[in-house]
């Protein structure tokens, strides 16, 4: 049997199985994703890498899945990030309902996520992207809160982007009667396909839905915020980027490999990278800005990962080798951070209740290491050396600064300026501030929790220091779509212009330093040193009560408001609000034709009759 | 091996230039304030009995393990940035002897995300203390940064583009062969980076921050004795830092120690002048403000440096 | 004996006569008889399917009389593929409605005989070679699908059966017609034979009958503007019944008017003309569809879409669009099926069966709401349900074609679907109920039946390769009509 | 008490002397004498030159400047503001009330002597004092911190019970958190 085959199957029977077994025990759902999506893991990893190709053909089409270097690193990022999701998934979702629907959904997107990445002719690349949709829909409404606005905007918007990409593969076919992508770039390389660009345009269409870029992001952060934080550190951490893949696919190894011959060809194609780059752009300031102004710890998070979603779509827009490997980069690294935080968020919400920033505070001494793994993928979230997030943002920088494209760079330094907002909001709205009475119970997460966070926080220190580790798949993987030697180092950075930073330096000094500073600081007059709560604060001599919170959490970051207001004025969901409410009356409408009444029926026979006739004796 | 020694001894050294100048300047600050103000005011090296005091007080309140942090954080990204920082000219005597840290290690970019690395840690500090005033100031601060570096990154990425490096010692060298300082050959970014530095240094009218009879001095409200003197020590630098990174960039950086001083202390006065002259802006007047002027100077000079 | 395709029609003639009279002894033979006939059905279909396979079209003259004289009755794959479906459906809804609601014998009895005329009848518009006994069967299925819209006694029943009486009766006013000028013009009535005489008749005329038959048929496969009776009708009836019309009746009227573009005219001539309209019924009848408040009245306008889409691949003519055309009727008829049988036991006693009733139903029936959840899915076309190869079938069939702009506007109104049949799940799901309607649980029967229904849609869905090479030899024969053609017409000699 | 300066090693030395220029006040504007500080600040008598300078925090000053009369209200702020300075810390006390009462010695609900409630290293007389007796009142306490005997918060440590019982007889709703010192 094909090995990627069976991975697929064992997913996918899996989850049938998961769903089954909701009757025998509450239990035995979790443990039976756990278990299915680590043989997988362990299937995929033990096995060499030429068995990794399966072609089928049935119903008079060829299906082919095969799994290069590029997709390997999507697969890492897929089964890694799915594995310890779902370990963290039996502590999170233990007694809660209807888990064999979620942990059905969860598997069967994980295959389709999988087989996305595998495909390698468009039908079964749709056919895998449908089924990863809709299941990853129905876990979104899950819940069931607010069904409406997430789960229907969700699917709508969804629908649009695969139909678009529907359309687009009908373009294809239509020119050259194949679905298979290798015959595809073949064929573009050669002669000029009529319907190319709007092709790519269109399935560009399609992914940018995915990656929520601008105008098409006002599903996300309800989704986001819905799905139960197991699922969404999936959901956000490489689901969404499977538009990027597509982005990758079409931009990077269709449009590139078009005839160079065609100038216009060539020119249409830059131009559209600098539109996909300037739509990143704008989302990733915009998403920035409406992430700073949340109280909700998971739609902030939701709202920063579309805004990260735009870094990564930037770069992959740009397209030179730089730019690529940083937006891969990014890619993995959001995954790993994006994933910690909504992991460590279902944690609090898990423990604590709730998520909402004005509810709870000053949970740093309760779950000390929610707040470490929060703290480290914040860091790392906000770019700030030494950790890894700062080896994206620079080689997104440089990419993009060496490229020429200089107002885009001052856009993207705006919002990752901005992100420090939020970054501070999201650490001190939960973690810091008086402690609450209420929040006193509040005990740190069980270890099956905990263990997929802390792996995943090591693993973004390290790559602080040694990106090399990351470089090295990225590498290869560009190079199957068509990057001649692309250079990389372990510990040291560098762009075209010869400039480099290297890392092993930095980590070094500011460990030398911190540690000196710390043994400084904490030997020097410890017996004097009085630990004191977070009550005892100077407020001008009153005496905070035993129950009142002087945490500083409404309208926290007001005066930006204020400031920026002229940037909040305008809101998408009104936009899409007032469409939806014109077609609605539209359809009302048209509905009026069916008017109920025989008589008018009949009418509509007779005029029908006699308009056809009319026609058909004049034209035909 | 003592070569490494050899390298220890001037960053040690480097270290301590930096913190001396940027204590001292402190203190001439403090009175030519009092000057203008027709006081007396308290001798320069005020801060340094300042800093001795704060580093002998017998007790000390530990806010918790961020508190604890804070002013590490700060004094570590004060010395990381003062390594990477080129603080002479290269191949001067002075340079080859003391000053070469590791300064060709890093660049333009990575010193603005470190710079950030300091407040951040200072506001996480600033959190645990759950000191409203702390949290609301550091808000402020914040805010406040996302509108200077606005002006700050459009300068910094004209003289990037134009000389088509990221490195400050490429900037340097540009201007020593050339002779021309940057602050005459692209007046626009230079005067955009300088407002932006009036907000980086927190002198009034930027000094909404730790308005110490509103907010009781805002972030650092909660912190006293070595923790206090910690923070200071690693302003000074900072303060060293930031002005030696503006005469590198756009003052033809310094071939002597001198110079450098005489430099960074005519850049210094800037924004203190700017601040006796000034009554406090609200946060979003000072974010406005920012995003003014500055800013359109710094597209202009951003427009000339490609075209 | 050995079977042929008569039976399909004199076996249930039959069992219609018997079963009033069995009845007097045994009330329970109402409901055993008419089982015995479908269940007979299947076994006909199955036998003459292989014998098609071994030996090619089979040609049957009735009494003796050769064509064209006498009636023919011809089972080739393409019409063999509409019987064995209509023979399928009929059995299900036969086993699904066994003790449905029709608890006392005298309408249990006047319901099973009218399934069975509306099966039969169907059954024979497929099998006849004659186009004026397939006249003749159309009007039994009208007649006996009036009374089933009446069925429950009540004002609505009436006005529904009332309104599709008076359209019928334009179409089967224009079918005969169409039927008599073609007998004035070629002097015969068999469909083979009138494919090698109609080049005979002036072009004006032509036109004018096809326009007939297009209108006529229409009416039966409810094409826009002459669809008003479908969505009442559906509604009316009881759920089983929506079943039958959306699986049997329908497919007849699509049945005739493909036999007859096809075979008897050239589909070229109408091809446009029927692709405008597919597009304009799927368009409207979706756009009405998710204003809709009854939840039989949406299944009966997406029913409406659904036939305009196959109406379309029709007006495309080429064999892959009729591959996609046979494709998507029998998802329809399945999927269809599914969902009507469902929503009968989800709304059984609700005598409004609005959308708003269905809250939190899964609560209540959590299988019949998955099968519900799994219809929509299907439906909609999403992988791996089987709905999703007929439309993408149909759009290779269509990007073939060149027609992108109907791409579009299919796919844009399939987001509509998406969204009315979501709304409804949604509904179900995570609404919370309201205790005011007494249920009733589906017997075992019923679970069969959709259990099967479900298992055909999730297999074929994901091997399609059950279904397609059976379609596809359906789509060749009727493409290429000389194998047709020949084989009737060798009778006349013999 | 007998001078300490002798004994004083040369660190405690160094850190008094750092101690005696850089005393950062906590001015407590309890009374009438507040408006004193802004002329004592200001450029007329420029105390910054002794390195005195306001303090936001109790955290980061040195000197509580107890300007007047203390209600039994304030009183409580005042003992809570005190207790959160860090040592060393030293206590001025500003004008008559402070030491007798003053003008409000028969008010029911001020306290006639501070010394009770918390140790006062530097009284400074009159009502009001001026900026001149202001600035030797805080020369005298640099002189004191010099010699090394202003230990204001180990002789308040030591005492605490007896400063607690005279507290809580003014103090009628006792509601003080206990610290871990």
């Amino acid at each position: 049997m094909n090995t990627l085959a069976l991975i697929l199957l064992i997913l996918f029977s899996g989850a049938i199985v998961a769903f089954l077994s909701e009757k025998v025990s509450k239990f035995l759902p979790s443990l039976i994703a756990f278990i299915s999506i680590t043989a997988a893991g362990i299937l995929f990893y033990t096995s060499p890498a030429d068995v990794f190709n399966f072609k089928l053909s049935m119903a008079g089409l060829n299906f082919t899945l095969k799994i290069d270097e590029f997709s390997r690193l999507f697969v890492h990022m897929i089964i890694g990030l799915s594995w310890l999701a779902s370990m963290y998934a039996v502590g999170y979702m233990q007694n809660k309902e209807r888990q064999g629907t979620f942990f059905f959904n969860m598997l069967l997107s994980i295959g389709g996520m999988l087989g996305i990445v595998a495909a390698r002719d468009l039908v079964s690349f749709f056919v895998f992207w449908e089924i990863m949709t809709w299941s990853s829909f129905l876990i979104v409404v899950w819940t069931g809160a607010d069904f409406r606005r997430t789960g229907i905007w969700y699917m709508v918007f969804s629908a649009m982007g695969a139909y678009a990409m529907l359309m687009a593969i009908m373009m294809i076919y239509s020119d050259i009667h194949t679905f298979n992508i290798d015959e595809i770039i073949a064929a573009i390389a050669e002669q000029r396909l009529p319907h190319l660009v709007e092709a790519s345009v269109l399935l560009l269409f399609g992914f940018s839905v995915k990656a929520a870029l601008m105008p098409l992001h006002v599903w996300a952060p309800n989704a986001y915020t819905q799905a139960p934080a197991a699922y969404t550190a999936i959901f956000s951490g490489v689901l969404s980027k499977m538009g990027i893949f597509g982005m990758a696919l079409v931009l990077l190894s269709m449009l590139k490999f078009a005839n160079p011959a065609d100038f216009s060809l060539v020119y249409i194609n830059g131009f559209i990278g600098q539109i996909l780059a300037w739509l990143g752009a704008i989302t990733a300031a915009i998403a920035t800005l409406y992430a700073l102004i949340q109280t909700d710890a998971k739609k902030l998070l939701a709202y920063s990962s579309v805004a990260q979603l735009g870094y990564i779509t930037i770069g992959i827009a740009i397209g030179t080798p730089l730019s690529v490997m940083a937006s891969l980069f990014l890619a993995v690294l959001h995954a790993l951070f994006k994933g910690t935080l909504f992991l460590a968020m279902g944690a609090v919400e898990r423990q604590a209740g709730t998520t909402d920033m004005t509810k709870i505070s000053g949970l740093i001494r309760r779950m000390p290491w929610t707040f470490f793994v929060t703290l480290v993928s914040i860091i790392s979230l906000a770019g700030v050396p030494p950790l890894a997030g700062f080896v994206g943002k620079w080689m997104l920088y440089e990419a993009l600064i060496t490229n020429g494209n200089v107002f885009m760079v001052v856009v993207v330094f705006f919002s990752s300026t901005a992100a420090f907002l939020y970054s501070y909001r999201i650490l001190f709205g939960i973690f810091l501030g008086q402690e609450e009475d209420d929040t006193a119970h509040v005990k740190e997460a069980p270890l099956s929790m905990i263990l997929p966070m802390v792996v995943m926080a090591l693993l973004l220190i390290a790559l602080g220091t040694y990106p090399g580790l990351l470089f090295d798949p990225i590498a290869q993987g560009m190079t199957v779509l068509g990057f001649e030697n692309v250079t990389w180092q372990m510990t040291v950075l560098s762009n075209v212009w010869g400039n480099t930073v290297n890392l092993m330096y930095i980590s070094t000094t500011i460990g030398v330093a911190f540690v000196a500073a710390l043994l400084f600081l904490t030997l020097k007059g410890r017996k004097g040193s009085r630990n004191v709560g977070t009550k005892d604060i100077s407020t001008s001599g009153e005496i905070p009560l035993e129950h009142e919170n002087l945490t500083y959490q409404l309208d926290f970051f007001k005066p930006f408001e204020r400031a920026a207001s002229p940037l909040y004025r305008r809101k998408m969901t009104k936009i899409y609000d007032d469409l939806s409410n014109g077609l609605d009356a539209l359809f009302d409408f048209t509905r009026k034709i069916y008017t109920g009444n025989g008589q008018t029926y009949a009418l509509y026979v007779v005029i029908f009759l006699v308009a056809l006739l009319i026609y058909v004796q004049n034209t035909l | 091996m003592e070569g490494l020694a050899i390298k220890i001894l001037g960053a040690v050294i480097t270290t301590i230039v930096a913190f001396a100048v940027g204590m001292t300047y402190g203190g001439i600050t403090r009175k030519l304030t009092a000057r203008v103000q027709n006081r007396v005011g308290p001798t320069i090296f005020q801060n340094f009995i300042d800093l001795l005091k704060l580093q002998s007080k017998k007790t000390n309140i530990y806010h918790g393990v961020m508190g604890h942090f804070a002013p590490m954080w700060i004094i570590t990204a004060a010395i990381t940035v003062l390594m990477f920082i080129p603080v002479l000219h290269p191949g001067t005597a002075w340079y080859n002897s003391w000053f070469p840290n590791l300064s060709f290690h890093g660049d333009l970019i990575f010193l603005l995300y470190m710079m950030v690395f300091g407040s951040l840690g200072m506001a996480l500090g600033a959190g645990q203390t759950g000191n409203p005033n702390s949290a609301i100031g550091v808000t402020r601060g914040l805010s406040q940064m996302v509108g200077f570096e606005i002006p700050f990154v459009l300068a910094l990425v004209a003289l990037m583009v134009q000389y088509q490096t990221t490195s400050i010692q490429d900037i340097m060298t540009v201007q020593r062969e050339s002779g021309v300082w940057m602050m005459f050959s692209n007046p626009f970014s230079f005067l955009a980076a300088l407002f932006a530095s009036l907000g980086m240094f927190r002198y009034s009218p930027f000094d909404i921050v730790g308005a110490p009879a509103e907010l009781a001095s805002g972030p650092v409200s909660e912190f006293g004795g070595k923790y206090l003197g910690t923070m200071m020590s690693g302003g000074s630098i900072f303060a060293f830092i930031k002005l030696t990174l503006y005469v590198d960039l756009f003052l033809g950086g310094a071939y002597s120690i001198p110079e450098l001083l005489i430099k960074t202390f005519a850049l210094y006065m800037i924004p203190v002048f700017y601040g006796w002259v000034n009554p406090r802006y609200r946060t979003e007047q000072a974010i406005r403000y920012f995003w003014g002027w500055p800013t359109a100077l710094g597209v202009i000079g951003l427009l000339i440096a490609i075209f | 004996m050995s079977i042929t395709p008569v039976h399909y029609i004199a076996v249930p003639l039959a069992a219609a006569f018997l079963i009033p009279i069995l009845s007097k002894f045994h009330k329970e033979t109402a409901r055993i008889i008419p089982g015995l006939v479908f269940s007979y059905f299947l076994v006909i279909s199955f036998v003459l399917m292989r014998q098609v396979s071994n030996t090619g079209i089979i040609s049957e003259t009735i009494a003796g009389w050769r064509a064209p004289w006498g009636i023919n009755l011809v089972f080739g794959y393409f019409s063999g593929f509409f019987a064995t479906l209509m023979s399928v459906i009929g059995f299900l809804t036969w086993l699904y409605s066994y003790r449905f609601k029709l608890v006392d014998s005298k309408p249990a009895m006047s319901y099973y005989i009218l399934l069975m005329m509306l099966v039969t009848g169907s059954i024979g518009i497929v099998i006849t070679g004659d186009i004026f006994n397939m006249f003749v069967f159309l009007e039994i299925v009208a007649i006996s699908a009036f009374s089933l819209t009446s069925f429950y006694p009540g004002r609505d029943g009436a006005e529904a059966a009332f309104k599709y009486l008076l359209i019928a009766s334009f179409s089967s006013f224009l079918i005969l017609l169409a039927v008599l000028l073609l007998y004035t013009q070629t002097g015969t009535l068999n469909i083979a034979e009138l494919s090698t005489k109609v080049h005979l008749i002036p072009q004006s005329l032509k036109l004018t009958i096809l326009v007939m038959f297009v209108v006529g048929l229409g009416i039966e496969s409810e094409l826009f503007p002459l669809n008003g009776w479908a969505p009442d009708a559906y509604s009316q009836a009881p759920a089983p019944v929506g079943a039958v019309f959306a699986g049997v009746v329908v497919k007849g009227g699509i049945y005739a008017t493909m036999r007859v573009m096809f075979t008897m005219f050239d589909i070229n001539e109408m091809g446009q003309i029927l692709l405008i309209l597919g597009l304009i019924t799927t368009i409207i009848a979706e756009v009405a569809a998710i204003k809709q408040t009854q939840v039989k009245r949406m299944l009966a306008y997406s029913s409406i879409g659904q036939m305009g889409v196959v109406m379309m691949a029709i007006g495309i003519g080429t064999e892959d669009a009729v591959f996609a055309a046979l494709f998507m009727m029998f998802n329809h008829a399945i999927i269809k099926g599914l969902l009507f049988f469902s929503t009968g036991f989800l709304l059984h006693n609700s005598l409004t069966k609005t959308i708003a009733e269905m809250k939190g139903v899964a609560k209540k029936f959590p299988v019949l709401s998955f099968m519900f959840a799994l219809g929509s899915f299907a439906i909609v076309g999403l992988p791996p349900f089987s709905g999703f190869w007929s439309k993408l079938y149909f759009l290779m069939a269509a990007a073939d074609a060149k027609l992108f702009s109907m791409i579009a506007l299919v796919l844009a109104v399939s987001i509509v679907e998406i969204v009315y049949y979501f709304r409804v799940v949604g509904v179900m799901y995570y609404h919370q109920p309201d205790e005011s309607l007494p249920t009733k649980q589906p017997g075992l029967n019923a679970y069969f039946v959709m259990g099967f229904l479900a298992a055909l849609i999730i297999g074929v869905g994901v091997y399609p390769d059950l279904i397609t090479n059976f379609l596809h030899a359906a789509a060749y024969e009727l493409t290429h009509k000389t194998e047709y053609v020949q084989t009737v017409l060798t009778q006349f000699v013999r | 008490m007998e001078t300490k300066k002798d004994s004083q090693t040369i660190a405690e030395y160094i850190k008094n002397w750092s101690r005696k220029h850089s005393l950062f006040v906590m001015a407590y504007g309890t009374g009438c004498g507040a408006i004193e500080i802004p002329a004592t600040m200001t450029s007329r008598y420029d105390a910054e030159r002794l390195g005195i300078r306001g303090a936001a925090t109790p955290r980061q000053a040195d000197v509580l400047l107890i300007t007047g009369y203390l209600a039994t209200k304030t009183l409580k702020r005042v003992i809570r503001v005190y207790e959160q300075m860090q040592d060393p810390k030293y206590v001025i006390a500003f004008g008559s009330c402070t030491i007798n009462g003053g003008m409000y010695y028969d008010s029911y609900n001020t306290i006639n002597v501070l010394e009770k409630y918390i140790p006062v290293d530097v009284y400074i007389n009159g009502c009001m004092p001026r900026p001149e007796a202001v600035i030797a009142g805080f020369k005298q306490l640099q002189d004191k911190i010099a010699r090394g005997d202003a230990d204001n918060g180990t002789r308040y440590k030591e005492n605490l019970d007896w400063y607690r019982a005279n507290q809580q007889q003014v103090i009628k709703n006792w509601r003080m958190p206990d610290y871990n010192w």
